[in-house]
């Protein structure tokens, strides 16, 4: 084979056979083994889980539809006062959806700043950056419900509490994203700024935030998306909203199935409407930027 | 008939870990006498021990009576109450008592009308059900609605909570319960306010009573009807000879002092039944 | 050989292919050349039965290949190979493996759902690599790969597959002149040394001259050339690619060297 | 550019700015008046009274330090003397702190020159430096004291109970008991509890010294006493917190295994029936919408509390997350692969095994990773509700309001959770995908 | 008026620029050039505090700028504009805006986020892009402008700066020829007409000989050249390129007429 056959000096052709063989039989091994110990992972956790249970899967799967077959049967009948219960409810789900809106803007503005102080090359103390990266990740891990409760403690029930736990998460959280965007942003323009004589606060404002405005703005979205569902279930634990009054209409029981389906249906039609509408708007933002 | 392990629900009132270890003495002479493996549970609500006994994946728990009620209400079949607690004078009941912060002002419900009252679970037969049969009754024009004789009227979640948010001010007077036995000062013998005095969480001298129901019976054992007749003799047995037998581990599991339990029937509560009925609807 | 009897494609209203007639009686590396569009690499596809005929006929060795289904079409594939612009390879995996796609066909689905193949296969896929001087890159994956090299990787897995026939749809559009000039060899090569029919996609006259025996021409969707190297005047070209007399060769060249032209040889091959 | 023309692109470049400026003033003030309904629909200026500081400080202060109880019954004159004031710190008999001495008269030494001396009869005297010395009796109900009427605020007086608070520890005093709560820092107890015969032992002594249990090893014995440890229960917070990764792993996991094959059947691609695709799509928007806290309520009839509960409920959810994001995948895979292999005569499934897999398993992988860090987080809460595990056990620590040291070491236990699987989710992600992709 | 004295700067081993000196007596259009690496880009950059000096000492108007912090920093650098290779705009934004972050420094952070600059200063930014050619696209995003369109918005940028001195870092590296002639002449007349001085690194000789009336030469961070165009033989240049014998001029080059090279005025303006 004239002119390409380029492996005059290379291993030989044994060697390389061996070598990949060598290759192949590790590669196998390991693969096996990996995948034996997930099995074994999933085996044995699903048996310690099922026998920490105070019921058995198998024993229970027949059963799975028993409640909702309750709830539907009890809403079907009172069928006629589902709107007027929706009505009634329809506060609480404004004040859920509020709790949500305020905390994700809040989060957002406070994820902003962290981000920004947090990547290298827009940082105003790039001497900092490894403290406000681990105030993101200390504020990321901490689950909504713990520094809820804390709060419910200080300030009492309501709103308040739930509000500024999702906000503290939401801040973690979006700077994390926001700082995988802002680290890819063009610091060219950064620079041009600088050099007129910018404060760091113009640079980020003029040379920052118009590009990475519509990632930023499509993570807000989704983050409000999951911050609805974080504030019904704050409302679980007393935090106000609608969770609230799903946990109290649950309790009760048959009687009040009724209020229960009709927070549900409010509740999951929310999520629902949400989930789709901003799904739509951020497609749209997104799409207009092809890398 | 043969059971491969027993379970049994434990109903709040205190650290979930707390009440595992008050019964873990009651779980071991479970395992003895039955020779199955016996598992604690403590959900966090009422309502999770009632799911539990529903769904059969829960054998015995030590209800409340509106608890009860609400389980015999959806299934009759599925539960029947063995044993009741009995009380060191030998009362087999408790109180549900209405309190405020003295610097607020409230010395009666007469003092309430336009402010935040708080019940504590929905499912608590002092923290919810008598108190709202009973509160209607102390005068005409009180109803439980909010907005109507009460400015507010709000779930708290449970005992401990309506005491933390009464002396918070969070809301201007809740229900509890109580035995009512023994000094206010102390928080009485037993009971959520007296845990609550004993953890130093409130001072009683900032607290005044401003109302008090008629006696509540005691919540039933319950065992699950499904059980083999033996397992609930055996249970039976065991429950209502703890006292006897150990103490120490009666004063775990009844959370106080007591004479032990004595047996109790279905009768006992069905004026429970028809009170959460008319209250709930069914 | 190879019959095609009035092959014709049509996308909706656009016919793709024309009631392309082409018949192929001994191997032979035969260049498909065409403007854009021209119907190139849909006639190619219909060849390999990546997408099927509206009408006509492709006959090989008297099997007729339009009418095959199921099993006996993905026998039809595996001896009919396919080498793409972009390579097509599986970019995540390595090369061996890469190559080793080209037994597929022979062996069972449960084997290789675990990419269990037989040592054999293996050592005759670094063999096909060796042939094709990329060796030393069977363990690594395909995508740290220049393209030239990803391009012989594909020509492996073909190779691997052991094919009657080798059609290449536009092998070297992506590569620069020198990896353009590798890859070409080597499809050269294999026509002479195995005797395999290759048929290429080319968009370049000057390849198609250097390294085809045979030229076929289409122009949307017919076919309006069907000659050796030789016979593909600037006239003809200007035909095929609907240009006007300021048509000048150079501008599809992608030769490096274009002074050093080979001997077209069996250029009286095609029937 | 004529005069005139810049002239218009001038009045233009104005309009722009005019424009610009109403966005730029726009947006705050749509902010600024939602913020503002906010402020009275959550009603902030009553927050700062509801707020409650003494409820702050107590929780600062506790969750660093411990208390020690010491407790007279006054019917009986008993004296004990207890950790937190609960059962298992008592002090065994015979046993008392090293600042309390005496025996007819027991002398607490609260530190700072503050004493509090239990006398015989019932009586009670208190010493604070700067204040004349407080001298109590109980009978019956009533206590009875030399205080004058006018109080200062750290004192709260009637005649049936008194408490006093100062700097270096609290008392209370009625008719049935006197106590005293002295205060420390640090979270007492942790190691060992004061039955056990390592309690107060170093470090040094345990692992080199002699043998301090006849029965048992130093090692094991101390191992064993910590492990057991009845005030601070590791060995239940170990389980607990085991459970909670127990059902994020089992709910993730499940939930991807069931969304890949379902997510194949929401993807145009692959999936040509177009009313299968509809409701495949619907089921997952379905599960995903009911959420995962409702589907543990749903789940607890038919399985009862448990950490097994949880992690369905979160594979449920998942499921529909997973599906949806799956089949997006899916339908942005590059069809130069499949074509690739389809090209070698390869059938379906080696189509999807070569063609398909290879491009979506770096995106399902880091999903799956992902999502196993944030479900850690969700089991927590789930485990509040339903399952267990150390979300219950947090939310029943706080809800009872008492050990807040135990709230601080379950938060602080809940947070290096959560960072673990996040590191370990990117190690792992690493590990399989490889750091860039 | 402008004095750099003994500047240095180290990045790690690294010595970017070595003791480099120079003085400018009156404001001149001065050419820096050498080949990549040599340090140019350090030595603008310094000028524009946009990094500091590891040691010595620039000196404007009897200043000492090095020893500038915060807001007499930023004062400093808008008196001082600076053009990039790469243009620096902030592509999303458009053009007017380009220009007018040119009077940032003068304008409060409040004023700036919510676009209240005067009606004057918007005014003189048409006029600016008028005086540049391009005043139709103010309204245009920035990214949709032509690289050589885009230098030019800079150019007005820093002439919104009303500057003393501008520094230009290879502003014409990444323009065709065509629009590589338009910038350079731009700077030209900037230098002319307003009296500026202007600083440009250029990577061509023939561009510096070109425009500029003093050329600085600088090799692996010294200056090894300073001097007139005309006094920047082919011996020198080789020099300051690092060389040999084979160095052709023309390989720097990036005109479109090299033929045309107007008469290099001022040649004796500088000190
Ligand atoms: N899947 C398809 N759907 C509709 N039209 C198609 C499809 N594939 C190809 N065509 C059309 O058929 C015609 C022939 O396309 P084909 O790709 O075969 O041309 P080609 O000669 O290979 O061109 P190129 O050099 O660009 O690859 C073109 O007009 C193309 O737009
Ligand atoms: N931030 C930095 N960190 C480390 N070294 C640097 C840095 N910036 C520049 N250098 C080094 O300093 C030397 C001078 O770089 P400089 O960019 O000033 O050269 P230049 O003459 O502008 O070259 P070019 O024509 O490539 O722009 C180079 O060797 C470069 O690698
Ligand atoms: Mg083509
Ligand atoms: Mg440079």
């Amino acid at each position: 084979m004239t002119g390409i056959s380029l492996s005059s000096a290379a291993p030989s052709v044994d060697s390389i056979q061996t070598a990949y063989m060598a290759q192949v039989h590790r590669r196998r091994l390991y693969g096996g083994l990996t995948l034996l110990i997930f099995v074994i992972l999933m085996v044995s956790g699903f048996h310690v889980a099922d026998d920490r249970n105070a019921g058995g899967f198998w024993e229970g799967l027949h059963q799975i539809g028993d409640y909702p077959a309750d709830v539907l049967s009890e809403a079907w009948e009172k069928r006629a006062d589902l709107p007027a219960l929706m009505v009634k409810y329809f506060p609480a789900l404004v004040e859920t959806i509020n709790i949500a809106a305020v905390s994700t803007l809040i989060g957002a503005i406070g994820g902003l700043f962290l981000s920004l102080l947090g990547t290298r090359g827009l940082a105003k103390w790039p001497r900092l950056i490894p403290l406000f990266r681990r105030i993101s990740d200390v504020m990321r891990a901490v689950p909504e419900i713990v520094i809820a409760l804390v709060l419910i403690f200080v300030l009492g029930g309501g709103p308040v509490p739930a509000m500024i736990a999702i906000a503290i998460h939401t801040a973690g959280a979006l700077a994390k994203l926001f700082s995988e965007v802002s680290e890819n942003t063009d610091l060219k323009a950064v620079e041009g700024l600088t050099s007129t004589g910018a404060t760091w606060f113009q640079r980020m404002l003029l040379g920052v935030l118009p590009q990475v405005a519509p990632n930023y703005v499509s993570y807000t979205l989704l983050r409000f998306e999951i911050n609805i569902r974080a504030s019904a279930i704050l409302g679980f634990v007393g935090a106000g909203g609608l969770g609230y009054e799903l946990r109290n209409s649950m309790a009760w029981g048959p009687g009040r199935f009724d209020e229960a389906a009709a927070i549900f249906i409010l509740l999951f039609g929310t999520i629902v409407f949400f989930d789709q509408v901003s799904s739509r708007y951020r497609n749209r933002l997104t799409e207009g930027q092809g890398q | 008939q043969e059971i491969n392990e027993f379970r049994i629900g434990i109903l709040g009132g205190e650290n979930a870990q707390d009440r595992m270890n008050s019964y873990q003495c009651l779980a071991d002479y479970t395992t003895e006498a039955l020779g199955v493996e016996t598992k604690l549970f403590a959900p966090a609500d009422y309502n999770g021990v009632i799911q539990g006994l529903l769904g059969g994946t829960i054998d015995m728990a030590w209800l409340g009576a509106s608890a009860y009620a609400a389980t015999y209400l959806q299934d009759p079949s599925v539960v029947e109450p063995v044993l009741i607690k009995v009380n060191v004078d030998g009362s087999v009941g408790y109180h549900s008592i209405g309190f405020a912060r003295v610097d607020s002002g409230v010395t009666s419900l007469d003092d309430m009308e336009g402010k935040v009252f708080g019940f504590g679970d929905p499912n608590s037969t002092s923290g919810y059900l008598i108190p709202s049969i009973e509160i209607p009754q102390y005068k005409d024009g009180i109803t439980m609605e909010s907005g109507a004789y009460f400015g507010e009227v709000r779930f708290t979640g449970g005992h401990e909570q309506t005491i933390v948010a009464v002396s918070n001010g969070d809301i201007d007077a809740g229900v509890t319960w109580a035995d009512g036995q023994g000094n206010w000062e102390d928080g009485y013998n037993s009971g959520a306010l007296r845990k609550a005095v004993d953890a130093g969480l409130v001072d009683m001298n900032d607290m005044v009573q401003i109302w008090k129901s008629n006696v509540i019976p005691e919540g039933p054992v319950v065992l699950r009807t499904a059980l083999p007749d033996d397992v609930k003799a055996t249970m039976t047995a065991l429950v209502d000879g703890l006292h006897e037998r150990d103490a120490d581990c009666a004063y775990g599991v009844a959370a106080g002092d007591t004479l032990g339990f004595q047996p109790v029937t279905h009768e006992m509560y069905e004026s429970i039944v028809a009170a959460r009925q008319a209250v709930i609807g069914n | 050989m190879l019959q095609i009897d009035t092959l014709t494609k049509r996308f909706g209203d656009k016919t793709a292919v024309d009631a392309a007639n082409i018949s192929v009686n001994k191997p032979a590396m035969i260049g498909i050349i065409g403007r854009s569009g021209a119907g190139k690499s849909t006639l190619l596809r219909m060849v390999n039965r990546l997408s099927d005929a509206t009408s006509g006929t492709i006959t090989f060795e008297g099997e007729d290949i339009t009418a095959l289904r199921g099993a006996a079409k993905r026998d039809w594939q595996s001896r009919c190979a396919m080498i793409f612009q972009q390579f097509n390879l599986v970019p995540r995996m390595d090369v061996v493996s890469n190559v080793l796609h080209g037994t597929l066909n022979k062996r069972s689905t449960f084997a290789t759902m675990f990419n269990l193949y037989p040592q054999a296969d293996i050592h005759r896929a670094i063999e096909i690599l060796d042939r094709l001087g990329i060796a030393e890159q069977a363990p690594k994956r395909a995508e740290a790969l220049s393209g030239g090299q990803q391009q012989r990787v594909a020509i492996a897995r073909a190779l691997m597959q052991d094919p009657k026939i080798i059609l290449a749809d536009e092998p070297i559009a992506s590569l620069d002149p020198m990896n353009a000039q590798v890859v070409m060899q080597s499809l050269r090569t294999i026509h002479e040394e195995d005797g395999r029919m290759v048929i290429a996609n080319l968009h370049t006259l000057d390849t198609a001259r250097r390294y085809c025996n045979r030229v076929i021409g289409m122009r949307d969707g017919r076919i309006v050339f069907d000659g050796s190297p030789a016979q593909l005047t600037t006239g003809v070209a200007r035909d095929i690619y609907g240009a006007g007399a300021d048509f000048s060769e150079a501008a599809t060249s992608t030769e490096i060297e274009t002074l050093d032209r080979p001997e077209v040889r069996e250029a009286e091959a095609y029937a | 550019m004529t005069a005139a023309e810049l002239h218009d692109t001038k009045l233009a470049a104005e309009k722009l700015f005019q424009r610009k400026r109403i966005i730029g003033f726009g947006i705050p003030a749509v902010i600024a008046v939602y913020l503002t309904y906010i402020f009275f629909a959550f009603d902030l200026p009553g927050l700062a009274e509801r707020a409650n500081l003494d409820n702050a400080v107590t929780l600062a202060s506790d969750s660093w330090s411990h208390k020690v109880h010491v407790t007279r019954d006054n019917r009986s004159g008993e004296i004990t003397y207890a950790v937190e004031g609960e059962r298992k710190g008592t002090y065994p008999d015979g046993m008392r702190p090293a600042w309390v001495s005496g025996d007819e008269v027991t002398t607490i030494d609260l530190g700072g020159d503050h004493f509090v001396r239990y006398l015989p009869d019932n009586r009670t005297e208190i010493d604070i430096p700067g204040f004349p010395l407080i001298t109590a009796q109980a009978e019956g109900r009533l206590v009875t004291t030399n205080l004058p009427d006018d109080l200062p605020d750290w004192i709260s007086a009637t005649d049936r109970r008194v408490g006093i608070t100062t700097p270096e520890g609290r008392i209370t005093l009625t008719g049935a008991r006197t106590e005293v709560f002295n205060y420390f820092p640090g979270w007492e107890l942790f190691w060992f509890t004061l039955d056990s015969p390592y309690h107060g032992q170093g470090l040094g002594t345990i692992l080199f010294g002699e043998q301090l249990d006849p029965n048992r090893g130093n090692i094991a014995g101390a191992v064993s006493d910590w492990w057991n440890n009845a005030m601070w229960r590791h060995k239940d917070v170990a389980w607990a917190i085991g459970e909670t990764v127990l059902m994020a792993f089992l709910g993730t996991m499940g939930g991807a295994i069931i969304a890949l094959p379902l997510a194949f059947l929401a993807a145009k691609r692959f999936s040509p029936v177009m009313l299968l695709r509809a409701a495949t799509r619907r089921l997952f928007d379905f599960v995903r919408g009911v959420d995962a806290l409702i589907w543990t309520v749903v789940l607890a009839r038919a399985f009862g509390p448990g950490p097994l509960t949880g992690a369905l409920a979160i594979l449920i959810t998942d499921t529909g997350t997973f599906g949806k994001i799956f089949s997006e995948a899916l339908e942005n895979v590059d069809q130069k692969q499949i074509e690739g292999v389809s090209s070698t005569g390869a059938n379906p499934l080696q189509r999807y095994r070569f063609g398909v897999i290879p491009q979506v398993v770096p995106v399902l992988l880091a999903q799956i990773l992902y999502f196993l860090e944030s479900n850690t987080r969700s089991a927590t809460i789930i485990g509040a509700i339903t399952g267990g595990g150390i979300g219950l056990m947090l939310t029943q620590a706080i809800q009872t309001q008492k050990d807040w040291e135990e709230v601080a070491y379950y938060i602080i236990l809940i947070i290096a959770m959560v960072m673990f699987m996040d590191w370990f989710s990117g190690w792992l992600r690493g590990k399989l995908i490889g750091r860039k992709d």
